[in-house]
């Protein structure tokens, strides 16, 4: 095959970030204490010009590129400018937590752009290879990014955590792809499925390699029963890295689980359906109840993370392209939530004082009624109050489930969605009927304000119209 | 292709057992006469306190972890100079790239200071 | 002759295979030992001294040539101290883990046009797989010991082992680009031509890199900062006495031989003649043969000993300094250089 | 039985016995070492199904390097011995069971009936000139380039999080530089200023 500039196009957001961050490691060794902020603006700039160039090469067709290995399909399009844009969010939150704690060096942002690239990597791959390439790519930044802040016992504690279970997610899933490549002989996914659905692969071992791909890819989700890691690495690391750790990567999971289980294992539906069901009724139930009795925010949040990661897998168990398109919708709304939620917990940080608890965040409407308000939208939106956007993606998740026949899954759902109504409404009032009980000012940045009032805001605008995000989510599964 | 390894096999174990045969000549010739000053670890002089296996400087630890990296580097390298005349220009441009991100690397271990040992 | 030749071929695979390996190894020990001799010899002239010279046979002196058996005797009567606290297995495996790899990295060597024991076709990196072993029996003697200098010492030669097999690993790499195959006997025959085709002037810095990184990987001088006599006694092997301190020396010398050895094949025509092939085609020792490669190896051989006499020790910082700042950085450039070079055919080693 | 097989039982006994005294050695520096024969048995095995790249490749990287960081860490640093035998005896029978487990599911998945010799056709013995390496070369710089060039970005992060998790200056070193000390002036060190003399109080 022949590669120039013409050939590469659909590639060209994974190689610009790549130069790009490689440029950003080489000029930031040059830096200073004091102009170490130009890195972040270098960082910022990478991930806008990805986005860009991936608005380029957008399209409705799919392009193959790398023998195979590589896919751009309009999936991966929307899936891309989502999660480049929630990680713009996501950095630019964490740089005054960063200066505040006095951590600010170039390698948050340097390993934030490589984890950012492994996860277009994963979006974009079309083999169990590439696939498994990006999402290595994307843990090792995260297991460095979990260590950032070297003086503290907890972040390397969380880190030795996640890096032995991510380790040993990663073993099962590469067991489970060795045993699919075993059977099918392939390992473009096309392929592999095209020798599914020929009947000429060995079942048993499929299923068996399916069985370890699941347990894999919820372990890297974070689903239950393999969810041990999630709150202790949440609350250990610092806030910067379970912001971003907490938000795009779910965009992630939901490409790799897209592209193992429906790409490349579609006509086994049967099989993995059953077993998401298992891991989407239990995550819901355990992180939504367990959060109640956390008074650790980060800790809180990172339940209500499991919760949602069961309402995702909700819509892909469905099977259906509206399924997908409704977990699409709810991974990219939830991703720019989480980022959002972060973001205050961020903000909420100074000198010396890391903002860990629940009791943090009383009396913040007396503070700043602008923050509180933005962390309200953020709140009932992961709550699913209307008519923020949170709603509309457990409504279009709802509709998916029950359009399949599996009402009574919906109504566990909305169950358990109730219950954890509870402890975000209790976030919501603590900030506004609580007296404060830390009244220091609260001082954000110009760009981390205006970033967060998009953010918030958005909660709002996507709950009213829901159509334009939704029609996109759409648009990417009607090819 | 395997019956040109059978030698290989076979000198790697004799090249061991013969360490152990001259090992194993010195224990049947020479004296076994131990006392415990003779078998004290050496010293300058006094008594050995503390243990011999001690912690150390962490830049020994990065300096293996940098070699592992170079290692598979080499690894790497040495498949695609075998088949340089096969792939060509874009297997040569794949590994100019490849070389061109581990330089990357090596200007931040240098710039970094990992490199120096004061 | 014919019934000889019969015989042979009637022997079992694996006897033939002993008999080969024992032809390889026998010389190989009697080098070992009389390069001990030459050591002291040359260094002792260099000096200004008479080395060795009392010690021969049937009671004639003959210039001290009785010397290294009369040290391999000393060493066998030695009785061998094992320290208190020291893990006694791994304190006896580590010089066999030593000489082992040193010896078993001939099976790939080719003494002269086809004449090799085991003709693998990835012979340069079972080569450089075995040299990276050689760092065990180091870490290992120093850890058994239970010795804080043993301990000092192997951490520092450890160290020092695996930065500079970095240096020899790219250096090789060069060469195979030069030479387009992993076999050795290839590699000489890519080499085809006159002095001006050897792998020496094309791969310029990668022949120093090599052969120098060589030294440091054997820890000879001016490398030898693990042994550092004056700062920590005798390094890695100062617990060691009779047969395993001797274990250890051979091993080292069997490595530096090594080093010369592959050094001559890969970078000097091996076993080619340095005149052009049309010169000195069936003249007798001029035409391409063993003796060219012994020749070639014994020259590097003294170098080792030249360095040693003239330089003084390098301080550690200095050496991992070269390792990492200098000699890796070289050998990227010129392996990129030497893949322009293949790619564009361009000089005349390269058609 | 050919010799061939019979190697096969050799390296792959040597090979289990070597993991299960990894496991229940109770001097990390042993169970190290063990793993090491351990790599070497499985390097016997590559070769023996013709894969003489990867074979050495495992040797050079995985004994020659990798191990070696192992050992430096598992001999360095004081690991309290019997607290991780009390957590291993706590925990054997859980591990025992996965452990079954794992092995019934194995013999299950790749047991003869799927991968035997009547499913699977051995492969035909690779002609003398065959190479491995450059078998392997030529699929990775044509099939598996982005894959490669994804590996080169790992290796990178791989330096990076090592530094920047590790690398701390030391500020109580005393390190000379000579070339410093030679080139330093008189001027440098050594202030010379004009002063009026005092008069006597």
């Amino acid at each position: 095959m022949e590669y120039n500039l013409a050939s590469l196009q659909p590639a060209l957001p994974e190689i610009f970030l790549l130069s790009a961050a490689c440029l950003i490691l080489v000029i930031d060794l040059f830096l200073t204490e004091r102009t170490r902020l130009l890195t972040y603006g270098l960082s910022l700039a990478a991930l806008a010009g990805a986005v860009a160039l991936t608005l380029y090469a957008a399209g409705p067709e799919r392009e193959i590129l790398f023998h195979g290995s590589f896919v751009r399909d309009p999936m991966s399009d929307v899936l891309k400018i989502g999660l480049l844009l929630i990680s713009l969010f996501a950095f630019v939150y964490a740089k005054d937590y960063l200066i505040e704690l006095d951590i600010l060096r170039g390698e948050y942002y340097v390993l934030g752009l490589f984890g950012v690239l492994g996860m277009l990597v994963m979006i974009s791959a079309n083999s169990f290879l590439t696939v498994y390439l990006g999402l290595e790519l994307l843990a090792l930044c995260l297991y460095a990014l979990v260590a950032f802040h070297r003086d503290s016992g907890a972040g390397a504690e969380a880190a030795m955590k996640y890096f032995v279970l991510g380790a040993l997610a990663s073993g099962m899933l590469l067991y489970g792809i060795s045993m699919v490549y075993g059977a099918t002989g392939q390992l473009t996914f096309p392929e592999v499925a095209g020798v599914i659905a020929g009947g000429d692969a060995d079942q048993t071992v499929l299923v068996f390699g399916l069985v370890f791909i699941v347990v894999g890819v919820s372990f890297k989700f974070g689903a239950v029963p393999f969810h041990m890691w999630v709150p202790d690495v949440y609350q250990g690391a610092p806030t910067s890295v379970t912001l971003f750790l907490g938000s795009a990567p779910k965009i992630a999971a939901f490409a790799l689980t897209m592209r193992l289980l429906v790409d490349g294992m579609g006509s086994l539906v049967e099989q993995w359906q059953n077993m998401l069901i298992i891991l989407a009724v239990l995550s819901m139930a355990l992180g939504n109840v367990v959060a109640i009795a956390q008074s650790n925010v980060k800790r809180m949040l990172a339940y209500s993370t499991i919760s949602h990661v069961g309402f995702i897998f909700l819509g892909l168990l469905a099977g259906t392209d509206k399924g997908y398109t409704a977990a699409m919708f709810y991974a990219i709304t939830y991703a720019l939530t989480a980022a959002g939620g972060f973001g205050v917990i961020t903000m909420l940080c100074r000198k010396g004082f890391d903002a860990e608890n629940l009791h943090d965040l009383k009396g913040l409407n007396d503070r700043s009624p602008w923050l509180a308000f933005m962390m309200l939208l953020i709140m009932f939106s992961m709550a699913g109050v209307p008519p923020t956007v949170g709603f509309f993606a457990k409504l279009f998740v709802l509709d998916a489930v029950i359009s399949v026949d599996m009402v009574w899954l919906a109504l566990v759902a909305v169950f358990f969605s109730i219950i954890g109504a509870f402890y975000y409404i209790r976030a919501v009032k603590m900030m506004y009927f609580d007296k404060p009980i830390d009244t220091a000012p609260l001082a954000a940045s110009m760009d981390t304000q205006v970033m967060m009032s998009i953010n918030g805001l958005a909660m709002l605008g996507f709950g009213l119209f829901p159509a334009a995000l939704l029609g996109t989510c759409r648009a990417a599964f009607s090819g | 292709m395997l019956e040109t390894y059978l030698p290989v096999l076979i000198f790697i174990v004799i090249g061991t057992a013969v360490g152990a045969a001259m090992i194993g000549l010195g224990f049947a010739l020479s004296p076994n006469r131990p006392d415990s000053e003779k078998n004290s670890p050496y010293e300058c002089g006094f008594e050995a306190f503390e243990d011999s296996r001690m912690k150390f400087d962490v830049r020994y630890y990065l300096v293996a972890i940098l070699f592992i990296i170079f290692d598979l580097e080499i690894a790497f390298l040495f498949p695609w100079a075998v088949v340089l005349d096969q792939i060509g220009m874009v297997g040569f441009w794949a590994m100019m790239i490849f070389l061109g991100i581990l330089v990357v690397g090596f200007i931040y271990e240098w710039k970094k200071g990992a490199l120096e040992w004061e | 002759m014919d019934a000889v030749i019969a015989l042979w071929t009637e022997l079992p695979v694996v006897i033939q295979i002993v008999m080969k390996i024992v032809a390889i190894m026998l010389p190989l020990m009697l080098l070992v030992a009389y390069y001990t001799y030459a050591e002291r010899k040359i260094i002792g002239y260099m000096q200004v001294r008479m080395g060795p010279n009392r010690v021969g046979f049937f009671g004639m002196r003959l210039w001290g040539l009785g010397q290294p058996i009369a040290d391999a005797v000393k060493l066998m009567f030695k009785e061998i101290i094992i320290p208190t606290g020291a893990s006694k297995t791994l304190f006896l495996i580590a010089p066999m883990l030593t000489i082992g790899p040193a010896l078993a990295a001939w099976a790939v060597f080719p003494f002269d046009a086809g004449l090799v024991l085991a003709d693998v076709n990835a012979g340069l990196l079972y080569i450089l797989a075995m040299t990276s072993l050689g760092v065990y029996g180091v870490i290992i003697a120093g850890w058994a010991s239970n010795s804080k200098y043993a301990f000092l010492g192997s951490i520092r030669s450890a160290a020092q082992i695996i930065s500079y097999e970095i240096a020899m690993g790219f250096a090789l790499v060069g060469v195979l680009v030069a030479a387009g195959s992993l076999n050795l006997g290839d590699i000489v025959n890519a080499q085809q031509g006159s002095v001006f085709h050897w792998f020496w002037l094309p791969l310029l810095p990668l022949f120093l890199v090599y052969f120098i990184s060589g030294v440091a990987e054997t820890n000879r001088a001016p490398f030898d900062v693990a042994e550092g006599e004056s700062e920590i006694v005798a390094g890695f092997h100062v617990e060691y006495s009779g047969m395993t301190f001797a274990v250890f020396f051979l091993a080292e010398y069997a490595n530096m031989i090594l080093i010369s050895a592959l050094s001559a094949l890969m970078f000097m025509g091996g076993w080619l003649s340095p005149l052009p092939q049309n010169w000195v085609d069936g003249v007798f020792l001029l035409d391409d043969g063993f003796q060219w490669l012994l020749l070639k190896t014994f020259a590097f051989m003294f170098l080792f000993l030249w360095f040693r006499a003239t330089f003084p020790r390098y301080r550690y910082d200095q050496i991992m300094r070269l390792g990492w700042k200098v000699f890796i950085p070289i050998t990227i450039v010129w392996i990129v250089v030497v893949s322009v070079m293949r790619v564009a055919e361009m000089p005349w080693w390269f058609n | 039985m050919s010799f061939e097989k019979f190697l096969f039982y050799v390296f792959a006994a040597i090979l289990v016995f070597a993991a299960v005294m990894v496991i229940t050695r109770k001097n990390p520096v042993h169970s190290a070492l063990f793993l090491v024969l351990a790599f070497f048995n499985s390097a016997g095995l590559w070769m023996l199904a013709e894969a003489e790249f990867l074979a050495i490749a495992l040797v050079l990287v995985y004994v020659g390097a990798v191990m070696v960081l192992f050992l430096f860490v598992v001999m360095m640093l004081d690991i309290n011995i019997a607290e991780l035998r009390a957590g291993f005896v706590r925990n054997a029978p859980v591990a025992i069971l996965v452990a079954i487990a794992m092995v019934i599911e194995l013999v299950i998945v790749v047991g003869p009936q799927r991968f035997g010799l009547d499913e699977v056709a051995a492969p035909a013995a690779k002609p003398a000139g065959y190479s491995n390496t450059e078998e392997l070369g030529l699929a990775l710089f044509t099939q598996h380039l982005y894959a490669f060039e994804i590996a080169a970005v790992i290796l990178l992060v791989g330096i990076v999080a090592a530094i920047g998790l590790t690398m701390r200056r030391r500020p109580d070193t005393k390190s000379q530089d000579p070339s410093r000390q030679v080139t330093v002036k008189a001027k440098d060190r050594l202030r010379v200023i004009k002063m009026d003399a005092e008069e006597k109080a």
